[in-house]
């Protein structure tokens, strides 16, 4: 395969490298000015393999000729490239409250979250395969109510949604303590009150009535 | 490469022999400067060996010979022509009559303006012959294509899920216990304390009296505000008077004597 | 040469012969996933020799990389695929002294040319891709200039401006330096032969004198 081309060899594989169509023997044979076919065919197999082992490969198909990518190279052509990014917090707590709740519609996740949300952050979650459209809660209006999928289970590590710590872990786990301790804090900071936000502090059992 | 000298060859060869071609010829060139430089190359040597006075010469015979064909002259071969009579003229006067710029250095610049335009004219003609993609290279008839999917891959992890329904649910829940929740005295109620505890003495009595001995702190709080409205509002009715001693001063209340049965 | 080709080297083949457009070591890095540029270079330099004795060779132009087919056989590929716009000698004109003088003004531009540019020789070879603007000159004024681009590079068949036949020996001569520097640097060196010139006859034999 290291020998220097011939010309026809040469003429074949340009005129196939530049031509918009697969092209046959006869096409060929024409075009390069009426050479017998015999010849054509000849140095179309010379060409088939010597790019055999390469990034391109000349193939046959219903008789006629041309060039494409290598099958295993074929990936190369469709690239996809993979960007990675963290979900925003608006749409970790639409996630977390999907996970909790579920099904649940679009005003219901506001009315907990207590802000809006944008269409974009729902859109988000599904483009992530973690939420997908549940049917539709038979109530007027027929809101489009959501779930969360399989995929959300695996990438969160969850066996199944019951393994979502309750309301009591999480306090346990403080994780519900993040605002009362910043009005805490801002109470014990107004001079006059100094002493009476003392005994205001929200001790853990006065708590329930939060989170029921 | 040689394909750049034919096209302006061709005009002036053909302008010599006869005088329609002539006309044809000018208006194949384009501009006197395009004229002067092909009557250049045709005295056959290098543009820097060049004689601008043959050339001259020859610019005016040409202009001349149109003139008499009564052939139209566009304005500025004309131009040209007056500019390249004055410019001859100057070169064969003495040198003292002479102004500023000398002739030579309009030689000069006109020689050096058709040596520029001639190299570029010549680079035309040998870009032009080169191997050009779509005449002598050819690109890939039928490329596949690369095709680049943007996709983004979403990340985030369990303890951010729960984190985030945590502060959900702390953010909103808050709101209702200490709105809801929060231990008052209304004041309906503080004035039916303060008008019932009235009514038990004639005695000055403090405001700090009125309130709840063993209530909370917030309760407290609450209770000295309702109880001082509740007071006021007592004193307007003529029920009760007020006095303090000074600003910050013990507040003092004490049921009016007149009022005691209404 | 006769050695099967790399990984690499078949994958940057694949991906130049199925591009629709010439691609950059750049390009091509980010198309395959991030390697490093001087692998890519290498495996264009192994390709590039491997297909130089072929029918389609591997080409730089501008700094981008593209198969063509090789110019010896044009006379096979010609006949049908003309496809080649062609240009007045106006633009063609306009066009190299855009190509050697760039960034240049159109006002420069008609110095050099002694006549106005129509509004269309400059339009054709933007359309065709050749030419753009390319930011204005700090002069009064303000003037627009002009410089060519990569797709020019590309279908003449240049590495880089540098390639420009004879551009060397344009400069060398000062035939790329605007008239008025050219008389400035004649003027200074030559007061004595002007003078000299002055008192010859001017007859056709001694005008030689000016040219010097």
């Amino acid at each position: 395969m290291s020998d220097e081309p011939g010309t026809l060899e040469r003429a074949v594989e340009a005129t196939l490298f530049a031509a918009e169509t697969p092209m046959g023997v006869e096409a060929l044979c024409a075009h390069l000015g009426g050479l017998a076919p015999g010849e054509i065919r000849e140095a179309l197999g010379l060409l088939e393999a010597r790019y055999r082992s390469r990034g391109v490969h000349l193939v046959e198909r219903g008789g006629r000729w041309h060039f494409e990518t290598a099958p295993d190279l074929a990936h190369l052509l469709r690239r996809e490239k993979e960007q990675v990014r963290r979900l925003s917090r608006a749409a970790t707590e639409v996630l977390a409250i999907i996970a909790y709740h579920e099904p649940v519609s679009r005003a219901e996740i506001e009315s907990i979250r207590g802000v809006q949300t944008s269409a974009g952050t729902l859109d988000v979650l599904m483009e992530a395969g973690w939420v997908k459209p549940a049917g539709r809660r038979e109530v007027p209006g027929r809101p489009v109510v959501y779930a969360t999928t399989p995929d959300f289970l695996d990438h969160f590590g969850l066996a199944s949604r019951r393994d979502l710590p309750g309301i009591d872990e999480l306090r346990a786990a403080g994780l519900l303590d993040p605002v009362d301790e910043a009005m805490e804090a801002a109470m014990r900071f107004e001079p006059d009150e100094a002493d009476e936000a003392q005994d205001d502090t929200p001790d853990p059992d006065d708590d329930e009535n939060l989170a029921d | 490469m040689n394909a750049s000298d034919q096209p302006f060859m061709l005009a002036p060869e053909a302008g010599r022999q006869d005088a329609d071609a002539l006309y044809l010829a000018l208006d194949g060139w384009e501009g006197p400067l395009d004229l002067l430089l092909d009557l250049a190359r045709r005295q056959k040597v290098d543009l820097r060996q060049i004689s601008i006075l043959a050339l001259v010469d020859q610019y005016l015979t040409y202009i001349e010979r149109a003139g008499a064909l009564k052939l139209e002259l566009a304005a500025d071969y004309l131009v040209m022509a007056a500019w390249l009579a004055y410019l001859k003229s100057a070169m064969l006067l003495p040198k003292a009559e002479q102004e500023d710029p000398s002739p030579e250095e309009l030689a000069l610049r006109l020689q050096l303006r058709l040596q520029r335009l001639g190299a570029m004219r010549e680079a035309a003609g040998r870009l032009m012959g080169r191997d050009r993609i779509g005449r002598d290279v050819f690109l890939r008839g039928a490329p596949e294509g690369l095709r680049t999917d943007r996709k983004t891959v979403w990340r985030s992890d369990l303890f951010s899920v729960i984190q985030a329904y945590g502060q959900v649910k702390a953010r909103t829940a808050p709101r209702i216990y200490h709105v809801a929740n929060r231990p008052v005295m209304t004041l309906d109620s503080a004035l039916e304390r303060v008008s019932s505890m009235l009514g038990v003495t004639l005695e000055w009595m403090e405001i700090r009296d009125f309130l709840p001995p063993h209530a909370s702190p917030a309760l407290k709080r609450s209770a000295l505000a309702s109880s001082f409205v509740a007071a006021l509002e007592l004193t307007k009715r003529g029920r009760a008077e007020i006095e303090q001693d000074g600003a910050f001063a013990p507040l003092r209340i004490r049921r009016l004597r007149d009022a005691a049965g209404a």
